[in-house]
Protein backbone atom coordinates (compact mmCIF):
# COMPACT_ATOMS: atom_id res chain seq x y z
CA UNK A 1 0.00 0.00 0.00
CA UNK A 2 1.36 3.43 -0.88
CA UNK A 3 0.12 6.70 0.73
CA UNK A 4 0.78 9.92 -1.23
CA UNK A 5 -0.14 13.29 -0.39
CA UNK A 6 -0.58 17.21 -0.97
CA UNK A 7 -2.10 20.11 -0.12
CA UNK A 8 -4.39 22.64 -2.21
CA UNK A 9 -5.86 25.35 -0.98
CA UNK A 10 -5.24 23.99 2.72
CA UNK A 11 -7.38 20.97 1.42
CA UNK A 12 -5.24 17.37 2.06
CA UNK A 13 -5.45 15.56 -1.13
CA UNK A 14 -4.16 11.54 -0.02
CA UNK A 15 -3.98 8.97 -2.45
CA UNK A 16 -3.90 5.48 -2.36
CA UNK A 17 -2.30 2.61 -4.33
CA UNK A 18 -1.82 -1.49 -4.04
CA UNK A 19 -4.69 -3.38 -1.79
CA UNK A 20 -6.41 -2.08 0.86
CA UNK A 21 -6.78 -4.84 3.15
CA UNK A 22 -6.96 -5.76 6.96
CA UNK A 23 -2.34 -6.23 6.79
CA UNK A 24 -2.33 -2.42 5.57
CA UNK A 25 -5.77 -1.11 7.51
CA UNK A 26 -4.13 0.07 10.51
CA UNK A 27 -1.04 1.87 9.14
CA UNK A 28 -3.66 3.83 6.49
CA UNK A 29 -6.00 4.64 9.08
CA UNK A 30 -3.37 6.09 11.50
CA UNK A 31 -1.52 8.27 8.19
CA UNK A 32 -4.89 9.66 7.23
CA UNK A 33 -6.12 10.46 10.98
CA UNK A 34 -2.53 12.36 11.31
CA UNK A 35 -3.16 14.03 8.04
CA UNK A 36 -6.55 15.22 9.13
CA UNK A 37 -5.29 16.00 12.52
CA UNK A 38 -2.14 18.33 11.38
CA UNK A 39 -4.77 19.74 8.58
CA UNK A 40 -8.09 21.60 8.15
CA UNK A 41 -10.25 18.40 8.64
CA UNK A 42 -10.62 18.67 4.61
CA UNK A 43 -9.87 15.79 2.93
CA UNK A 44 -10.05 14.38 -0.43
CA UNK A 45 -9.35 10.78 -1.02
CA UNK A 46 -8.18 9.43 -4.43
CA UNK A 47 -9.20 5.95 -4.54
CA UNK A 48 -7.92 5.47 -8.28
CA UNK A 49 -5.27 2.77 -7.80
CA UNK A 50 -6.89 0.72 -4.76
CA UNK A 51 -7.20 -2.56 -6.99
CA UNK A 52 -9.13 -4.53 -3.56
CA UNK A 53 -10.57 -3.58 -0.45
CA UNK A 54 -12.14 -5.23 2.79
CA UNK A 55 -14.46 -4.01 5.16
CA UNK A 56 -11.22 -3.17 6.60
CA UNK A 57 -10.37 -0.84 4.19
CA UNK A 58 -14.01 0.16 4.62
CA UNK A 59 -13.60 0.66 8.12
CA UNK A 60 -10.48 2.88 7.29
CA UNK A 61 -12.81 5.25 5.14
CA UNK A 62 -15.77 4.89 8.08
CA UNK A 63 -12.76 6.57 10.12
CA UNK A 64 -11.45 9.41 8.07
CA UNK A 65 -14.72 10.28 7.67
CA UNK A 66 -16.06 10.36 11.44
CA UNK A 67 -12.61 12.22 11.97
CA UNK A 68 -12.78 14.83 9.39
CA UNK A 69 -16.61 15.69 10.43
CA UNK A 70 -15.83 15.94 14.08
CA UNK A 71 -12.90 18.65 12.78
CA UNK A 72 -16.16 20.46 11.09
CA UNK A 73 -14.33 19.32 7.97
CA UNK A 74 -15.47 16.47 5.40
CA UNK A 75 -14.61 13.85 3.45
CA UNK A 76 -14.62 13.34 -0.22
CA UNK A 77 -13.80 10.33 -2.10
CA UNK A 78 -12.04 10.82 -5.70
CA UNK A 79 -11.67 8.42 -8.64
CA UNK A 80 -13.42 4.89 -7.13
CA UNK A 81 -12.10 1.79 -8.69
CA UNK A 82 -14.58 -1.19 -9.93
CA UNK A 83 -13.75 -2.85 -7.19
CA UNK A 84 -14.10 -0.26 -4.25
CA UNK A 85 -17.03 1.25 -6.21
CA UNK A 86 -18.60 -2.14 -6.20
CA UNK A 87 -18.16 -2.73 -2.58
CA UNK A 88 -19.50 0.56 -1.69
CA UNK A 89 -22.30 0.02 -3.44
CA UNK A 90 -23.02 -3.34 -1.63
CA UNK A 91 -23.01 -2.06 1.39
CA UNK A 92 -24.66 0.95 -0.20
CA UNK A 93 -21.92 3.58 1.48
CA UNK A 94 -22.57 5.70 -1.13
CA UNK A 95 -25.50 6.92 0.74
CA UNK A 96 -22.75 8.52 2.98
CA UNK A 97 -19.56 9.03 1.35
CA UNK A 98 -19.18 12.51 -1.42
CA UNK A 99 -18.26 10.63 -4.72
CA UNK A 100 -16.33 12.24 -7.29
CA UNK A 101 -14.92 11.54 -10.82
CA UNK A 102 -13.22 15.04 -10.38
CA UNK A 103 -10.58 16.72 -8.79
CA UNK A 104 -12.03 19.86 -9.41
CA UNK A 105 -15.73 18.78 -7.99
CA UNK A 106 -14.28 17.19 -5.13
CA UNK A 107 -12.29 20.66 -4.48
CA UNK A 108 -15.19 22.84 -4.63
CA UNK A 109 -16.99 20.67 -2.30
CA UNK A 110 -14.42 21.07 0.54
CA UNK A 111 -13.46 24.57 -0.15
CA UNK B 1 -16.91 -33.16 -12.95
CA UNK B 2 -15.94 -31.92 -9.22
CA UNK B 3 -12.56 -30.98 -8.50
CA UNK B 4 -11.07 -29.59 -5.65
CA UNK B 5 -8.00 -27.81 -4.82
CA UNK B 6 -7.27 -26.77 -1.04
CA UNK B 7 -4.89 -23.79 0.17
CA UNK B 8 -3.19 -23.08 3.00
CA UNK B 9 -1.51 -20.21 4.81
CA UNK B 10 -0.53 -19.60 8.40
CA UNK B 11 -2.62 -17.15 10.59
CA UNK B 12 -1.21 -13.75 9.53
CA UNK B 13 -2.34 -10.77 7.76
CA UNK B 14 0.49 -10.77 5.44
CA UNK B 15 -0.28 -14.11 3.71
CA UNK B 16 -3.94 -13.23 3.49
CA UNK B 17 -2.80 -11.30 -0.19
CA UNK B 18 -1.88 -14.92 -1.53
CA UNK B 19 -4.82 -16.63 -0.89
CA UNK B 20 -6.48 -13.65 -2.84
CA UNK B 21 -3.57 -14.07 -5.88
CA UNK B 22 -4.33 -18.10 -5.63
CA UNK B 23 -8.09 -17.48 -5.86
CA UNK B 24 -8.08 -14.76 -8.61
CA UNK B 25 -6.27 -17.17 -10.59
CA UNK B 26 -8.41 -20.18 -10.24
CA UNK B 27 -11.45 -17.61 -10.72
CA UNK B 28 -10.08 -16.49 -13.97
CA UNK B 29 -9.10 -19.92 -14.88
CA UNK B 30 -12.97 -20.73 -14.68
CA UNK B 31 -14.20 -18.14 -15.74
CA UNK B 32 -15.68 -16.95 -12.51
CA UNK B 33 -17.20 -13.80 -10.99
CA UNK B 34 -13.63 -13.03 -9.39
CA UNK B 35 -15.23 -9.53 -7.10
CA UNK B 36 -17.62 -11.36 -4.77
CA UNK B 37 -15.65 -14.66 -4.39
CA UNK B 38 -12.66 -12.78 -3.24
CA UNK B 39 -14.94 -10.26 -0.69
CA UNK B 40 -16.23 -13.73 0.53
CA UNK B 41 -13.01 -15.45 0.98
CA UNK B 42 -10.82 -12.36 2.67
CA UNK B 43 -13.55 -11.46 4.79
CA UNK B 44 -13.78 -15.30 6.51
CA UNK B 45 -10.08 -15.68 6.38
CA UNK B 46 -9.85 -12.19 7.97
CA UNK B 47 -12.22 -13.34 10.81
CA UNK B 48 -10.45 -16.29 11.15
CA UNK B 49 -7.06 -14.14 11.70
CA UNK B 50 -8.71 -11.14 14.24
CA UNK B 51 -11.58 -13.37 16.16
CA UNK B 52 -10.37 -17.62 16.21
CA UNK B 53 -6.85 -17.13 16.51
CA UNK B 54 -6.97 -13.60 18.23
CA UNK B 55 -3.63 -12.03 16.01
CA UNK B 56 -1.56 -14.73 16.66
CA UNK B 57 0.57 -15.93 13.84
CA UNK B 58 1.42 -19.65 13.17
CA UNK B 59 -1.91 -21.08 13.07
CA UNK B 60 -3.09 -22.96 10.13
CA UNK B 61 -5.94 -21.60 7.59
CA UNK B 62 -7.43 -23.60 5.18
CA UNK B 63 -9.55 -22.51 2.10
CA UNK B 64 -11.03 -25.50 -0.10
CA UNK B 65 -12.07 -24.56 -3.26
CA UNK B 66 -14.35 -26.74 -4.77
CA UNK B 67 -16.01 -26.61 -8.40
CA UNK B 68 -18.68 -28.18 -10.35
CA UNK B 69 -19.58 -26.48 -13.22
CA UNK B 70 -22.92 -25.07 -11.81
CA UNK B 71 -21.81 -24.56 -8.07
CA UNK B 72 -18.86 -23.09 -6.43
CA UNK B 73 -18.32 -24.02 -2.64
CA UNK B 74 -15.37 -22.64 -0.59
CA UNK B 75 -15.29 -24.24 3.17
CA UNK B 76 -12.39 -22.10 5.62
CA UNK B 77 -11.58 -23.74 8.20
CA UNK B 78 -9.60 -23.55 11.57
CA UNK B 79 -8.48 -24.76 14.84
CA UNK B 80 -8.99 -21.37 16.96
CA UNK B 81 -11.45 -20.76 18.90
CA UNK B 82 -14.98 -21.11 17.82
CA UNK B 83 -17.69 -18.52 16.89
CA UNK B 84 -20.13 -18.02 19.21
CA UNK B 85 -23.39 -20.52 18.24
CA UNK B 86 -26.03 -17.89 16.29
CA UNK B 87 -23.46 -15.41 15.75
CA UNK B 88 -23.57 -15.88 11.99
CA UNK B 89 -27.32 -15.94 11.98
CA UNK B 90 -27.66 -12.90 13.80
CA UNK B 91 -25.02 -10.79 11.31
CA UNK B 92 -27.50 -8.46 9.81
CA UNK B 93 -28.85 -7.96 6.04
CA UNK B 94 -27.26 -5.64 4.09
CA UNK B 95 -29.10 -2.05 4.70
CA UNK B 96 -29.22 1.33 4.31
CA UNK B 97 -26.49 3.32 6.60
CA UNK B 98 -26.70 5.66 9.16
CA UNK B 99 -24.32 8.35 8.63
CA UNK B 100 -25.29 9.31 12.27
CA UNK B 101 -24.39 6.05 13.51
CA UNK B 102 -21.64 4.77 11.38
CA UNK B 103 -19.80 2.02 12.97
CA UNK B 104 -16.21 1.25 11.52
CA UNK B 105 -16.71 -2.21 11.80
CA UNK B 106 -19.01 -5.54 11.65
CA UNK B 107 -19.57 -6.19 8.22
CA UNK B 108 -17.66 -9.34 7.06
CA UNK B 109 -20.14 -11.88 8.23
CA UNK B 110 -22.89 -9.53 6.45
CA UNK B 111 -20.77 -9.04 3.66
CA UNK B 112 -20.21 -13.00 3.12
CA UNK B 113 -23.76 -13.46 2.95
CA UNK B 114 -24.33 -10.95 0.46
CA UNK B 115 -21.96 -12.18 -1.92
CA UNK B 116 -22.90 -16.08 -1.60
CA UNK B 117 -25.95 -18.42 -1.55
CA UNK B 118 -25.43 -19.88 1.24
CA UNK B 119 -23.57 -19.59 4.63
CA UNK B 120 -22.88 -22.28 7.11
CA UNK B 121 -20.74 -22.79 9.92
CA UNK B 122 -19.85 -25.59 12.17
CA UNK B 123 -17.46 -26.40 15.33
CA UNK B 124 -16.65 -30.30 15.41
CA UNK B 125 -13.89 -32.24 16.67
CA UNK B 126 -11.75 -28.91 17.29
CA UNK B 127 -12.44 -27.93 13.56
CA UNK B 128 -14.21 -24.83 12.31
CA UNK B 129 -15.45 -24.85 9.05
CA UNK B 130 -17.42 -21.86 7.19
CA UNK B 131 -18.49 -23.20 4.08
CA UNK B 132 -20.03 -20.80 1.78
CA UNK B 133 -21.18 -21.44 -2.03
CA UNK B 134 -23.07 -19.39 -4.97
CA UNK B 135 -24.75 -21.46 -7.77
CA UNK B 136 -22.50 -20.49 -11.20
CA UNK B 137 -24.99 -19.77 -14.38
CA UNK B 138 -23.51 -22.56 -16.58
CA UNK B 139 -20.40 -20.13 -18.61
CA UNK B 140 -21.33 -17.23 -15.99
CA UNK B 141 -18.03 -15.15 -16.71
CA UNK B 142 -16.26 -12.32 -14.95
CA UNK C 1 9.58 -11.04 4.21
CA UNK C 2 9.11 -14.69 3.53
CA UNK C 3 5.82 -15.19 3.03
CA UNK C 4 3.99 -19.09 1.86
CA UNK C 5 1.18 -20.44 0.89
CA UNK C 6 0.33 -24.26 0.22
CA UNK C 7 -1.52 -25.73 -2.43
CA UNK C 8 -2.95 -29.66 -2.33
CA UNK C 9 -4.93 -31.79 -4.95
CA UNK C 10 -5.39 -35.42 -4.98
CA UNK C 11 -3.34 -37.17 -7.81
CA UNK C 12 -5.55 -36.88 -10.64
CA UNK C 13 -4.38 -35.31 -14.18
CA UNK C 14 -7.81 -33.14 -14.13
CA UNK C 15 -6.44 -31.16 -10.86
CA UNK C 16 -3.20 -30.12 -12.08
CA UNK C 17 -4.93 -27.80 -14.01
CA UNK C 18 -6.20 -25.58 -10.50
CA UNK C 19 -2.59 -25.69 -9.38
CA UNK C 20 -1.58 -23.89 -12.55
CA UNK C 21 -4.79 -21.45 -11.96
CA UNK C 22 -3.77 -20.80 -8.55
CA UNK C 23 0.14 -20.29 -9.55
CA UNK C 24 -0.65 -17.73 -12.51
CA UNK C 25 -2.91 -15.81 -9.92
CA UNK C 26 -0.07 -16.10 -7.41
CA UNK C 27 2.70 -15.18 -10.36
CA UNK C 28 0.85 -12.10 -11.20
CA UNK C 29 0.26 -10.53 -7.89
CA UNK C 30 3.45 -11.13 -7.29
CA UNK C 31 4.57 -9.63 -11.11
CA UNK C 32 6.88 -13.44 -10.74
CA UNK C 33 8.16 -14.61 -14.42
CA UNK C 34 5.22 -17.10 -14.60
CA UNK C 35 6.22 -19.64 -17.35
CA UNK C 36 9.34 -21.17 -16.36
CA UNK C 37 7.55 -21.26 -12.79
CA UNK C 38 4.28 -23.02 -14.49
CA UNK C 39 6.34 -25.20 -16.66
CA UNK C 40 8.59 -26.45 -13.67
CA UNK C 41 5.43 -26.92 -11.11
CA UNK C 42 3.43 -28.81 -13.43
CA UNK C 43 6.42 -31.14 -14.82
CA UNK C 44 6.90 -32.04 -11.41
CA UNK C 45 3.55 -32.54 -10.28
CA UNK C 46 3.00 -34.67 -13.70
CA UNK C 47 5.82 -36.76 -12.33
CA UNK C 48 4.27 -37.34 -9.13
CA UNK C 49 1.02 -38.43 -10.70
CA UNK C 50 2.42 -39.93 -13.28
CA UNK C 51 4.89 -42.48 -11.34
CA UNK C 52 4.87 -41.93 -7.69
CA UNK C 53 1.46 -42.82 -8.14
CA UNK C 54 1.27 -44.68 -10.68
CA UNK C 55 -1.41 -43.04 -12.43
CA UNK C 56 -3.83 -43.81 -9.22
CA UNK C 57 -6.22 -41.41 -7.98
CA UNK C 58 -7.58 -40.04 -4.68
CA UNK C 59 -3.24 -39.86 -3.22
CA UNK C 60 -2.09 -36.27 -1.55
CA UNK C 61 -0.25 -33.69 -3.61
CA UNK C 62 1.05 -30.79 -1.87
CA UNK C 63 2.74 -27.94 -3.86
CA UNK C 64 4.48 -25.40 -1.15
CA UNK C 65 5.28 -21.76 -2.52
CA UNK C 66 7.93 -19.75 -0.95
CA UNK C 67 8.35 -16.30 -1.90
CA UNK C 68 10.88 -13.98 -0.84
CA UNK C 69 11.52 -10.98 -2.38
CA UNK C 70 15.24 -12.33 -3.74
CA UNK C 71 13.81 -16.23 -3.91
CA UNK C 72 10.97 -18.42 -5.34
CA UNK C 73 11.09 -21.48 -3.38
CA UNK C 74 8.46 -24.70 -4.65
CA UNK C 75 8.75 -27.82 -3.15
CA UNK C 76 6.17 -30.43 -4.61
CA UNK C 77 5.18 -33.40 -2.08
CA UNK C 78 4.03 -36.75 -2.18
CA UNK C 79 3.58 -39.72 -0.28
CA UNK C 80 4.00 -42.38 -3.11
CA UNK C 81 6.82 -44.33 -4.85
CA UNK C 82 10.18 -42.09 -4.98
CA UNK C 83 11.97 -41.83 -7.24
CA UNK C 84 15.17 -44.00 -7.79
CA UNK C 85 18.30 -42.36 -6.36
CA UNK C 86 20.06 -40.65 -9.10
CA UNK C 87 17.34 -40.39 -11.19
CA UNK C 88 16.94 -36.43 -11.04
CA UNK C 89 21.20 -36.30 -11.27
CA UNK C 90 21.10 -38.42 -14.11
CA UNK C 91 18.22 -36.26 -16.30
CA UNK C 92 20.31 -34.30 -19.04
CA UNK C 93 21.02 -31.28 -19.96
CA UNK C 94 19.05 -29.49 -22.60
CA UNK C 95 20.29 -30.03 -26.22
CA UNK C 96 20.07 -30.27 -29.66
CA UNK C 97 17.30 -32.84 -30.28
CA UNK C 98 18.16 -35.46 -32.95
CA UNK C 99 15.30 -35.65 -35.67
CA UNK C 100 16.13 -39.36 -36.25
CA UNK C 101 15.78 -40.14 -32.84
CA UNK C 102 13.35 -38.26 -31.27
CA UNK C 103 11.83 -39.87 -28.13
CA UNK C 104 7.91 -38.45 -27.50
CA UNK C 105 8.92 -38.76 -23.62
CA UNK C 106 11.40 -38.27 -20.86
CA UNK C 107 11.72 -34.20 -21.17
CA UNK C 108 10.33 -33.60 -17.52
CA UNK C 109 13.30 -33.85 -15.47
CA UNK C 110 15.00 -31.82 -17.91
CA UNK C 111 12.79 -29.18 -18.37
CA UNK C 112 12.15 -28.38 -14.41
CA UNK C 113 16.16 -28.45 -14.16
CA UNK C 114 16.55 -25.36 -17.09
CA UNK C 115 13.49 -23.61 -15.46
CA UNK C 116 15.13 -23.32 -12.55
CA UNK C 117 18.09 -22.73 -10.45
CA UNK C 118 18.29 -25.23 -7.97
CA UNK C 119 16.47 -28.76 -8.02
CA UNK C 120 17.03 -31.18 -5.31
CA UNK C 121 14.89 -34.22 -4.50
CA UNK C 122 14.69 -36.09 -0.78
CA UNK C 123 12.72 -39.12 0.06
CA UNK C 124 12.38 -39.25 4.22
CA UNK C 125 9.34 -40.51 6.58
CA UNK C 126 7.26 -41.89 3.16
CA UNK C 127 7.32 -38.41 2.31
CA UNK C 128 8.96 -37.11 -0.93
CA UNK C 129 10.00 -33.69 -1.83
CA UNK C 130 11.36 -32.34 -5.04
CA UNK C 131 12.37 -28.70 -4.04
CA UNK C 132 13.14 -26.02 -6.72
CA UNK C 133 14.11 -22.39 -6.64
CA UNK C 134 14.86 -19.82 -8.66
CA UNK C 135 16.39 -16.30 -8.03
CA UNK C 136 14.74 -13.51 -8.36
CA UNK C 137 15.81 -9.97 -9.97
CA UNK C 138 14.20 -7.25 -6.74
CA UNK C 139 11.43 -6.17 -9.15
CA UNK C 140 11.31 -8.58 -12.42
CA UNK C 141 8.40 -9.18 -13.75
CA UNK C 142 6.50 -10.85 -16.72
CA UNK D 1 -9.35 -29.17 -24.84
CA UNK D 2 -10.89 -28.42 -28.78
CA UNK D 3 -9.96 -29.46 -32.31
CA UNK D 4 -10.95 -28.57 -34.91
CA UNK D 5 -10.05 -30.28 -38.32
CA UNK D 6 -10.81 -29.52 -41.85
CA UNK D 7 -9.06 -30.64 -45.16
CA UNK D 8 -7.67 -28.76 -47.73
CA UNK D 9 -6.78 -30.02 -51.25
CA UNK D 10 -5.33 -33.45 -49.26
CA UNK D 11 -4.01 -31.45 -46.74
CA UNK D 12 -5.20 -32.33 -42.71
CA UNK D 13 -5.31 -28.70 -40.80
CA UNK D 14 -6.14 -29.27 -37.35
CA UNK D 15 -6.70 -26.59 -34.75
CA UNK D 16 -6.49 -27.14 -30.92
CA UNK D 17 -7.40 -24.33 -28.11
CA UNK D 18 -6.92 -24.67 -24.72
CA UNK D 19 -4.52 -26.06 -22.73
CA UNK D 20 -2.17 -28.89 -23.89
CA UNK D 21 -1.03 -31.10 -20.60
CA UNK D 22 -1.38 -34.46 -19.39
CA UNK D 23 -4.86 -34.79 -18.85
CA UNK D 24 -5.70 -34.04 -22.23
CA UNK D 25 -2.75 -35.16 -24.19
CA UNK D 26 -3.62 -38.92 -24.47
CA UNK D 27 -6.82 -38.03 -26.31
CA UNK D 28 -5.37 -34.68 -28.28
CA UNK D 29 -2.50 -37.91 -29.90
CA UNK D 30 -5.36 -40.59 -30.71
CA UNK D 31 -7.08 -38.00 -32.39
CA UNK D 32 -4.42 -36.61 -34.48
CA UNK D 33 -2.96 -40.13 -35.13
CA UNK D 34 -6.51 -40.69 -36.68
CA UNK D 35 -6.17 -37.63 -39.08
CA UNK D 36 -2.75 -38.71 -40.46
CA UNK D 37 -3.79 -42.61 -40.28
CA UNK D 38 -6.95 -41.56 -42.43
CA UNK D 39 -5.55 -39.06 -44.75
CA UNK D 40 -2.54 -38.28 -46.48
CA UNK D 41 0.29 -37.91 -43.87
CA UNK D 42 -0.06 -34.21 -44.42
CA UNK D 43 -0.91 -32.28 -41.11
CA UNK D 44 -0.67 -28.28 -39.97
CA UNK D 45 -1.48 -28.42 -36.57
CA UNK D 46 -2.87 -24.72 -35.54
CA UNK D 47 -1.46 -23.82 -32.11
CA UNK D 48 -2.27 -20.31 -32.32
CA UNK D 49 -4.93 -20.37 -29.18
CA UNK D 50 -3.04 -23.05 -26.63
CA UNK D 51 -2.38 -21.06 -24.27
CA UNK D 52 -0.25 -23.83 -21.83
CA UNK D 53 1.48 -26.70 -23.18
CA UNK D 54 3.73 -28.62 -20.95
CA UNK D 55 5.66 -32.49 -22.35
CA UNK D 56 2.71 -33.80 -22.51
CA UNK D 57 1.73 -31.94 -24.86
CA UNK D 58 5.18 -31.82 -26.43
CA UNK D 59 5.15 -35.22 -26.73
CA UNK D 60 1.82 -35.28 -28.87
CA UNK D 61 3.69 -33.23 -31.30
CA UNK D 62 6.48 -35.24 -31.93
CA UNK D 63 4.53 -38.58 -32.06
CA UNK D 64 2.26 -36.64 -35.07
CA UNK D 65 5.49 -35.87 -36.70
CA UNK D 66 6.78 -39.02 -36.61
CA UNK D 67 3.33 -40.85 -37.27
CA UNK D 68 3.19 -37.95 -40.79
CA UNK D 69 6.91 -38.97 -41.87
CA UNK D 70 6.05 -42.56 -41.41
CA UNK D 71 3.44 -42.25 -43.85
CA UNK D 72 5.82 -40.39 -45.97
CA UNK D 73 4.08 -36.89 -45.11
CA UNK D 74 4.97 -34.57 -42.91
CA UNK D 75 3.69 -32.21 -39.81
CA UNK D 76 3.97 -28.43 -40.43
CA UNK D 77 2.72 -25.99 -37.11
CA UNK D 78 1.28 -23.07 -37.69
CA UNK D 79 1.31 -19.53 -35.11
CA UNK D 80 2.78 -20.90 -32.10
CA UNK D 81 1.39 -18.69 -29.37
CA UNK D 82 3.92 -17.49 -26.72
CA UNK D 83 3.35 -20.22 -24.41
CA UNK D 84 4.01 -23.19 -26.91
CA UNK D 85 7.04 -21.00 -28.79
CA UNK D 86 8.80 -20.71 -25.63
CA UNK D 87 8.63 -24.47 -24.49
CA UNK D 88 9.67 -25.21 -28.26
CA UNK D 89 12.46 -23.07 -28.44
CA UNK D 90 13.65 -24.32 -24.83
CA UNK D 91 13.70 -27.78 -26.03
CA UNK D 92 15.24 -26.63 -29.34
CA UNK D 93 12.41 -28.57 -31.32
CA UNK D 94 12.52 -25.69 -33.97
CA UNK D 95 15.55 -27.39 -35.19
CA UNK D 96 12.97 -30.20 -35.97
CA UNK D 97 9.30 -29.22 -36.83
CA UNK D 98 8.84 -26.61 -39.80
CA UNK D 99 7.35 -23.78 -38.07
CA UNK D 100 5.01 -21.11 -40.16
CA UNK D 101 3.07 -18.02 -39.30
CA UNK D 102 0.85 -17.95 -42.71
CA UNK D 103 -1.16 -21.01 -43.42
CA UNK D 104 -0.68 -20.17 -47.59
CA UNK D 105 3.33 -20.94 -46.75
CA UNK D 106 2.61 -24.04 -44.51
CA UNK D 107 0.19 -25.59 -47.15
CA UNK D 108 2.68 -24.59 -49.69
CA UNK D 109 5.53 -26.39 -47.74
CA UNK D 110 3.34 -30.27 -47.74
CA UNK D 111 1.45 -29.71 -51.43
N1 LIG E 1 -14.21 -17.17 12.22
C1 LIG E 1 -14.63 -16.65 13.40
N2 LIG E 1 -14.23 -17.21 14.56
C2 LIG E 1 -14.63 -16.70 15.75
N3 LIG E 1 -15.44 -15.64 15.86
C3 LIG E 1 -15.90 -15.04 14.76
C4 LIG E 1 -15.50 -15.51 13.47
N4 LIG E 1 -16.10 -14.73 12.55
C5 LIG E 1 -16.81 -13.82 13.22
N5 LIG E 1 -16.71 -13.99 14.55
C6 LIG E 1 -17.40 -13.19 15.59
O1 LIG E 1 -18.48 -12.51 14.95
C7 LIG E 1 -18.34 -11.10 15.11
C8 LIG E 1 -18.83 -10.37 13.84
O2 LIG E 1 -17.95 -10.62 12.76
P1 LIG E 1 -17.92 -9.65 11.50
O3 LIG E 1 -19.31 -9.47 11.00
O4 LIG E 1 -16.97 -10.20 10.52
O5 LIG E 1 -17.43 -8.24 12.04
P2 LIG E 1 -16.03 -7.83 12.73
O6 LIG E 1 -15.03 -8.87 12.36
O7 LIG E 1 -15.75 -6.51 12.16
O8 LIG E 1 -16.32 -7.79 14.21
C9 LIG E 1 -16.88 -10.87 15.40
O9 LIG E 1 -16.67 -9.69 16.13
C10 LIG E 1 -16.52 -12.13 16.20
O10 LIG E 1 -16.90 -11.99 17.54
N1 LIG F 1 8.21 -37.64 -8.72
C1 LIG F 1 8.71 -38.83 -9.16
N2 LIG F 1 8.50 -39.95 -8.45
C2 LIG F 1 8.98 -41.13 -8.89
N3 LIG F 1 9.69 -41.27 -10.03
C3 LIG F 1 9.94 -40.19 -10.78
C4 LIG F 1 9.45 -38.92 -10.39
N4 LIG F 1 9.86 -38.02 -11.32
C5 LIG F 1 10.54 -38.69 -12.24
N5 LIG F 1 10.61 -40.02 -11.94
C6 LIG F 1 11.33 -41.05 -12.72
O1 LIG F 1 12.25 -40.39 -13.57
C7 LIG F 1 11.98 -40.68 -14.95
C8 LIG F 1 12.26 -39.48 -15.82
O2 LIG F 1 11.28 -38.46 -15.59
P1 LIG F 1 11.00 -37.32 -16.66
O3 LIG F 1 12.29 -36.69 -17.05
O4 LIG F 1 10.00 -36.40 -16.09
O5 LIG F 1 10.42 -38.04 -17.95
P2 LIG F 1 9.09 -38.91 -18.13
O6 LIG F 1 8.17 -38.54 -17.02
O7 LIG F 1 8.60 -38.52 -19.46
O8 LIG F 1 9.53 -40.35 -18.06
C9 LIG F 1 10.55 -41.16 -14.98
O9 LIG F 1 10.29 -42.03 -16.05
C10 LIG F 1 10.42 -41.85 -13.62
O10 LIG F 1 10.93 -43.15 -13.67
Amino acid sequence: MILTHRIIEGIDIAALSGRLVMADAPQVRQKLLEIIEQGNGKLILNLAEVGFMDSSGLSVLVSAFKAARAKSGDLALLYLSPAVRSLIELTRLQQVFAIFDDEAAALARLR
Amino acid sequence: MTRTITLAIESQAECIELLSGALGGLCRLLALPAAPIEIAMVEAVNNVVEHAYHGEPGHPVWVEFEWAPNRLSLRVRDRGQPMAPGRLEAAPALADPDPAALSPRSRGLTLIKSCMDTVEYEARDGVNTLSMSRALATGESV
